[in-house]
């Protein structure tokens, strides 16, 4: 198992570099720092001395060696519209996109592992008929959408959460949260919500086609057989053997909720990593968007790691097979 | 339990088998006849959701693929647009005229016409862009689950790769690279294509991870083994008999992701990388009017938004009827 | 973890927790505002963008200042005057401190200047008239101009008066813009400005509290003990927030939204004409357009295209419909409050579209042609609503428009310098130094070597009878006689149509009606106006 | 006569399908005594498994019983609520599938699938509990049973896994296990060994054994009495020895000359002309009728019942002494 692990941890340096490398080939295409970073007044020479200074005018290779060398010593270089060492502006933005995903994509299982359950197994009562439609809705409608018309009903209209921000935050060390704070929780309360509703609708679908299909199997006419509670059998057996996909496509959509978080932080002002990205594409801020492509390229290699390291954990077939065929 | 799984490729391809056929041998009346006579129809009939699904998705997507011989205006001729007409509110409330029943947006665009215009725009790339994805997706999945060994590490590294760039950077790279070979006019002819081809390079990674994973646990069951045995080629076992076997999470991606596209197509519009600002589809046509909402011009974005939500309401729940009839363990 | 370590640290997390919720007392009267931008630097030097000047312009100060209708009026410098045609004096005022104690002399107003015209700074392309910097004494000190300065005052306003020893102990002696490491002056402050900087997250939250002992308090008295900035990017959050009563006053509030906030009870609106004017650019130095279909010839170098374009907008329907009433159409490229603004000329030609059909056959265009349009869809207010509004417009006299609409980064870096890559495009235009001259200079003087001579002139515009004319303008002395002659080429530019100017936006902004504020033509905030009841 | 362990009386389940409803079992009786071996013989469609799904409520909607009684020592137990019926699945009644390689859930450990159900059942600590299941493993012969408890199904080979299924079956000492074709996945070595397994563990705990199978063989060697199902009812049930050696129904005739017999002679095998009919289309009268040698006009028009004839009941108008029943018809 270590050398799988240590294997993976190679790939993933070299996902990260395949990240940066493409990044910066791309950012040419967004734009010029430049116009953003200098006033109306600023004559061309200055301009162009200014491109120099920041090493705009050499290749992209150089560019991006250069960048590869500082970041391996952990300096991001200094963000073109703050003027801060990214490092530090990453730190600062960081918990509150981590806390406001985890809550998220908690709520997100907590409510579509149960209903997945209850609609794979009661196939054709009403209120399954009712979930699987009402869940479609928040699908369907896009997430600026939802998080809007949540901000017009609970803050405009009925005042009771603050309709942007984090609430109160409370730094322990350089990380800070808002999970202390019963001000921060109102705060969190309606962006986790507009994140969560599209991960809870697939994992709720996923559940559910899964466990229909295990609910078939013969194992479970036996365990019924042997008079074993609905308990036992739904939420032991059927529910673990459908876990193989939905951790699968859940571990998948983390990086999905990366995506919408950029959106639902954008609409509810949460000071998030998300926003910063936004915030840096238009400003074409190239430190702090490569330094953030490259963070969510780590990410995801952790994430595609830790779900097939819970598959092998769930599946132990899975893990006799790895000795036998040594999977990649 | 295998010998079951092993017919699922004959049931439906008896399925499918049994309505072609007749046709094949030149009887249309016959074909007619074994459709509404065949399993598939039957259990169609007996549940209603899935019949109004059926309905509300066949008049959605026939209205806006349509739209240019029954909207009542045509939203893309830039010189019909009136700017004094701008944001009128529906017809039936004060302020409103029939000539737009459900009111105007804010550059004059009569609501209706707007909507169907812009569906079919978003459906022309959805669509498309889902299937691309998915037909992506699925061979690199089966190709990375079945092969295993490097092949397999390079897809997956591959994926995470893509995995981290969100549709949005991978559009402007695609419309940066179009912009700067394509001269000006094409680009706009090819708007559409670069969407499609951005949204597809963005989720084909949703299907290759799940079918992967299905395929690790497939592989090895009895009738896989069983086609080896007989000699069947690779690719037959995969597209053949496993395939079928993997196919209902899929479904369930590709339904969902459907609704994923239309949206991400409107965040490139605004971004200015997706289609021409002067043919809003319709994730266009929502996202400009959220600027609105506050306004109390409510319609701009919450028509659009509704019909946006029936045509993927309607397609998820026939995606779900289609997916358990064709799977014969659930018959 | 031992079972007794786990159980200390949930006490310690619930006393945190206690704590956090206690410590909320609110201070006695809060002033919270909010934006879209956000300040991005705390040096006053290095802002980049009007709305950065307006904030730090709080904390720091110039020599002279403008009161709320936009007059000049005494600050850090108690008088000056042109003693002769190249020298300008200032008698600098006693008794002021910096925020840290330390006496302002007349070494930090010579610091102050040099640094402003160091390279990297954005304000040292104003203060390229000054030869040089000279101390007369204690109290008075002298700018020597090139040649004569008239409008030098106007560009005193926006050079900040920074401490010497502050920068020099912190080595934020010059501007770090553009360098890798990070500049102390751009997240703390040492002004001698009204208000004190307390507490800063950059891009979410900037906290600023009253300087007790601040020199102007006996004629402002500062009504407000903190001032709360909050950024909110999302324009419908913002709004929100000021329904919501999260925040008390929204500065760049989306026009859509100003009717209903209007009738809504609770909330005030402020408004007044900014200085900012919008028009529309034409590039009239190729020989062929870069995005036109028409071949061999540049179809805006004749001007009865010109004015055909010009008489095919309907501006009024634009600031009515489009601007919602919030824009005051003109026919000049300045604006009411700019210095050289004459209202006899404003009035603009009218919107005609047979005129305009016409006048296109006549130049050989009897069904219109082809061309590119590039404009911003995040930069001005409604950019993108009044590019397509004008596309329609012209469509209509048979002239297809091929709108591309991007975001600011993007949009600039293709229309402007070195490149100037567009054929008819959108932009806006505020006099830094609210003079006509300025205008004259960046935007319709033939491009030239010279410091802003046609820098931002992206159409190529060149009148070599305009050009002679401006150079006489930058030197005439007597005010009188500089305006006959800034008139005379405002109806140049007009009449020869070099640009199609559009309008005016009005500057709007929100607030509970508790708050009082002083609108300004330049969209300056000064904090000092506030009060709140 | 000891009064019966099983007594199932004119059993009836329907299938509601396209064309209307289909009867899938029509009017089965059959008892089985404590400790008694009792061998349901036919072909497959014939609806063995159906009825030890019916006997343990195991049926799958759409199909559902629509009429007959079941009682289990006594009791009638086929209209219980959903719960009380629970109880007695494991507990009173065992039951055990055909493939081993499908009937375990792959992803827990044998140990704990053992454990759990007996504790369901008994009332004991997981580490008597423990003892139990090692136990039981003892009593099925798998060896080293204690370093096997947690290891996962598939770890273990086809027959081996049979063995840890009968052990789950039996883990609560149910008085009655129906084994439902227990060997027709197993090659015929391991066959041999989990049918003696199965009658030393009747024989010792004195419960009684309901054999589901089409293999004639086997149920000869097993069984002590059987009953013959064709096309969804019992058409004849008696004593083994009197099955074997003289079989009354044409169709049983028909079953015992298909085995080949060793030293038998070499040419074909007789075989019966047909198929069964599929139960959509079963025929008036006898449902054998059509593949009958012997039929005559009573049996196309009249469904025969069971009739004692001689030494076994066999449902056949051959063997009935009064003239058929008059004019009525009773079309299954």
């Amino acid at each position: 198992m270590l050398a799988f692990l240590i294997e993976r941890l190679l790939q993933s340096a070299v996902v990260m570099l395949a990240v940066a490398l493409i990044a910066f080939t791309l950012f040419n295409y967004v734009g010029d720092p430049i116009e953003n970073m200098v006033g109306q007044d600023t004559t061309i020479a200055e301009r162009q001395q200014l491109r120099h200074e920041l090493g705009l005018d050499d290749s992209v290779v150089v560019q991006f060696a250069r960048f590869v060398a500082d970041a391996a010593c952990g300096d991001f270089g200094i963000s073109y519209q703050q003027q801060r060492p990214v490092g530090q502006i990453i730190l600062e933005r960081l918990p509150a996109t981590f806390e406001l995903s985890f809550v998220a994509v908690a709520m997100a299982i907590a409510l579509g592992v149960p209903m997945g359950i209850y609609t794979g197994i009661h196939r054709h009562s009403w209120l399954s008929h009712g979930l699987m439609g009402l869940s479609l809705v928040g699908v369907s409608l896009p997430t600026f959408l939802v998080g809007i018309l949540l901000i017009l009903v609970f803050s405009v209209d009925l005042g009771w959460l603050p309709s942007f921000g984090r609430g109160t935050v409370v730094h322990i060390g350089w990380w800070s949260t808002g999970l202390l704070t019963l001000d921060g929780w109102r705060a969190i309360i309606m962006p986790a919500t507009t994140l969560a509703l599209f991960q809870m609708t697939l994992i709720m679908r996923l559940v559910r086609a899964e466990m229909t299909e295990v609910l078939r199997t013969d194992y479970i006419k036996f365990a019924r057989a042997r008079g074993l509670s609905n308990r036992a059998i739904h939420f032991g057996h059927a529910l673990k053997n459908s876990l193989v996909p939905v951790i699968t496509i859940t571990g998948l959509q983390l990086g999905s909720v990366i995506a919408f978080a950029i959106i639902t932080e954008t609409v509810f002002q949460w000071p998030g990593m998300g926003l910063m990205f936004i915030q840096a594409v238009s400003f074409v801020d190239i430190p702090v968007m490569a330094a953030y492509l490259m963070l969510v390229g780590g990410f995801f290699v952790v994430v595609n790691l830790v779900v097939d390291l819970l598959n092998h954990v769930i599946d132990p077939r899975l893990r006799v097979d790895r000795v036998r065929v040594g999977i990649g | 339990m295998s010998s079951i799984r092993d017919c699922g490729l004959t049931a439906c391809g008896w399925a499918l088998a049994d309505l072609v056929a007749p046709a094949a041998a030149g009887r249309p009346g016959a074909l007619l006849r074994r459709i509404f006579d065949s399993d598939l129809w039957w259990s169609f009939r007996r549940s209603p959701v899935t019949v109004a699904a059926a309905i509300v998705a066949f008049v959605l997507i026939a209205s806006s693929l349509l739209a240019p011989w029954i909207a009542p205006h045509d939203p893309f001729n830039l010189a019909s647009l009136n700017l004094l007409d701008a944001e009128h509110p529906p017809a039936w409330l004060a302020g409103g005229s029939w000539r737009f029943p459900l009111g105007t947006d804010q550059e004059g665009r009569d609501m209706l016409s707007a909507i169907l215009y812009g569906s079919r725009l978003s459906l022309l790339v959805g669509f498309p862009a889902v299937l691309v994805s998915m037909v992506l997706g699925v061979t690199l999945g089966l190709v990375a689950g079945w092969r295993g060994g490097l092949i397999d590490t390079v897809i997956m590294r591959v994926a995470d790769v893509e995995l981290s760039f969100p549709a949005i950077l991978v559009a402007l790279l695609i419309d940066g690279v179009a912009r700067g070979v394509l001269p000006r006019g094409i680009h706009n002819e090819i708007a559409s294509y670069v969407v499609i081809a951005a949204i597809a390079l963005s989720f084909w990674v949703h299907y290759a991870r799940t079918v992967r994973a299905s395929t690790l646990v497939e592989r090895d069951k009895e009738y896989i083994q069983a086609a080896r045995v007989i000699g069947v080629r690779p690719a037959k076992i995969l597209f053949g008999h496993l395939l079928p076997n993997v196919i209902g999470p899929v479904l369930v991606v590709a339904t969902i992701n459907l609704a994923l596209a239309i949206l991400t197509e409107a965040t490139l519009s605004f971004l200015g990388v997706g289609l021409p600002p002067t043919r809003p589809s319709l994730g266009t046509l929502i996202r400009n009017g959220n600027d609105y909402l506050m306004s109390g011009d409510w319609w701009i974005s919450l028509f659009p938004g509704a019909a946006l939500a029936a045509l993927i309401l309607s397609v998820n729940l026939l995606g779900d009827w289609l997916r358990d009839a064709f799977n014969p363990k659930l018959r | 973890m031992a079972k007794g370590a786990g159980r200390a640290t949930l006490y310690a997390l619930f006393l945190v927790m206690a704590s956090a919720t206690l410590g909320r007392g609110e201070a006695a009267t809060t002033f919270r505002w909010s934006n879209d931008g956000d300040p991005t630097t705390m040096d006053p030097d290095a802002r980049s963008d009007l709305f950065v000047t307006t904030f730090d312009m709080n904390m720091y100060e110039a020599l002279i200042r403008r009161d709320r209708n936009l007059k000049l009026e005494p600050s850090l410098a108690t008088a000056w005057s042109n003693i002769n045609p190249t020298t300008w004096r200032f008698t600098l005022r006693q008794g002021v401190r910096f925020h840290d104690g330390t006496p302002l002399t007349v070494d930090d107003v010579i610091f102050s200047v040099h640094r402003a015209a160091a390279p990297g700074s954005d304000v040292a392309s104003q203060l390229s008239s000054i030869k040089e910097i000279k101390k007369v004494d204690d109290r008075t000190v002298d700018f020597i101009t090139y040649g004569p300065a008239p409008i030098l005052p106007n560009y005193i306003v926006n050079v900040p008066i920074m401490s010497k020893a502050w920068c020099e102990a912190h080595h934020a002696a010059n501007v770090a813009l553009g360098s890798n490491s990070e500049s102390y002056a751009t997240n703390h402050e040492n002004g001698t400005g009204p208000f004190m900087l307390k507490s800063r997250q950059p891009g979410i939250r900037t906290v600023l509290v009253k300087n007790p002992n601040w020199w102007g308090l006996k004629e402002d008295p500062i009504d407000l003990d903190q001032v709360d900035f909050i950024r909110i990017v999302n324009p419908a959050t913002r709004v929100a927030a000021l329904l919501s009563g999260e925040i008390d006053m929204v500065y760049n509030v989306p026009p859509q939204d100003i009717e209903r906030l209007r009738h809504t009870p609770g909330i005030k609106i402020w408004q007044t004409p900014e200085l900012r004017t919008i028009f529309l650019g034409m590039d009239q130095a190729r020989p062929q357009l870069l995005e036109s279909n028409v071949k061999g010839k540049n179809p805006f170098k004749d001007k009865r295209v010109r004015e055909a374009f010009y008489e095919a907008i309907d501006e009024d329907a634009i600031a009515t419909k489009v601007m919602r009433g919030f824009a005051r159409p003109t026919a000049l490229m300045v604006g009411p409050g700019i210095t050289g603004y004459d209202p006899a000329l404003d009035k603009r030609y009218p919107f005609d579209p047979d005129a305009a059909k016409k006048l296109l056959a006549a130049a050989g265009y009897p069904n219109g042609f082809e061309v590119g349009f590039d404009c911003p869809n995040d930069r001005y207010v409604n950019d993108e609503a009044i590019c397509q509004a004008v596309v329609v417009m012209l469509a209509r006299i048979g002239v297809k428009v091929d709108l591309l609409a991007q975001t600011k980064s993007k949009y600039f870096a293709k229309i402007n310098a070195p490149g100037f890559d567009t054929s008819f495009y959108l932009l806006g235009w505020t006099p830094t130094p609210l003079d006509a001259l300025d205008m004259l200079t960046n935007l319709a003087e033939t491009r030239g070597k010279g410091l802003h001579v046609g820098a931002w002139n992206d159409g190529g515009y060149s009148n070599p009878a305009l050009d002679r004319l401006i150079k006489e303008i930058s030197v005439e002395l007597d005010s009188k006689k500089r305006n006959a002659l800034i008139s005379k080429a405002l109806s140049i530019v007009k009449d020869d149509f070099a640009y199609i100017p559009l309008h005016q936006q009005i500057v709007v902004w929100a607030s509970r009606d508790n708050v009082d504020l002083a609108p300004m033509g330049d969209d300056d905030l000064q904090l000092r106006y506030v009060k709140m009841r | 006569m000891t009064e019966p362990l099983l007594r199932v009386e004119n059993l009836r389940v329907e299938l509601p399908g396209r064309r209307g409803v289909v009867t899938a079992i029509d009017d089965v009786s059959f008892a089985v005594a404590p400790g008694e071996v009792l061998g349901i013989v036919g072909e497959s469609g014939a609806g063995k498994s159906l009825t030890g799904a019916a006997i343990i409520g195991l049926l799958e909607p759409p199909l559902h019983l629509v009429g007959g009684r079941i009682a289990f020592a006594g009791r009638r137990i086929d209209n219980l609520p959903g719960e009380a019926m629970r109880r007695i699945r494991g507990r009173q009644i065992g039951m055990i599938f055909q493939d081993p390689l499908t009937s375990l859930n792959p992803l827990y450990t044998i140990g704990r699938q053992l454990i759990e159900t007996i504790r369901t059942h008994l009332d004991l600590a997981p580490a008597s509990a423990r003892e139990r299941a090692l136990a039981l493993l003892h009593e099925v012969g798998i060896a080293g049973a204690e370093r096997r408890l947690y290891q996962y199904p598939h770890q273990f080979s086809g027959g081996m896994r049979q063995r840890i299924v009968i052990a789950l079956a039996i883990a609560a000492n149910p008085r009655l296990i129906i084994a439902d074709e227990p060997t027709t996945a197993l090659d015929v070595s391991i066959q041999a060994q989990i049918i003696a397994l199965l009658q030393r563990l009747s024989r010792n705990s004195g419960a009684a054994v309901v054999l589901i199978s089409h293999d004639m063989g086997l149920i000869a060697e097993t069984a002590h009495r059987v009953a013959v199902m064709y096309a969804g009812r019992v058409v004849e049930i008696g004593p083994v020895r009197e099955i074997i050696s003289h079989p009354r129904h044409p169709y049983t005739r028909g079953l015992m000359n298909a085995i080949p017999r060793i030293g038998g002679g070499r040419d074909r095998l007789c075989q019966i002309e047909g198929a069964m009919p599929r139960l959509g289309e079963i025929p008036a009268g006898c449902p054998f009728g059509p593949r009958c040698a012997e039929a005559s006009d009573a049996c196309r028009r009249w469904r025969p019942q069971l009739l004692p004839a001689a030494g076994t009941d066999a449902a056949c108008w051959l063997y009935a002494r009064m003239p058929a029943p008059t004019g009525e018809v009773v079309n299954g």
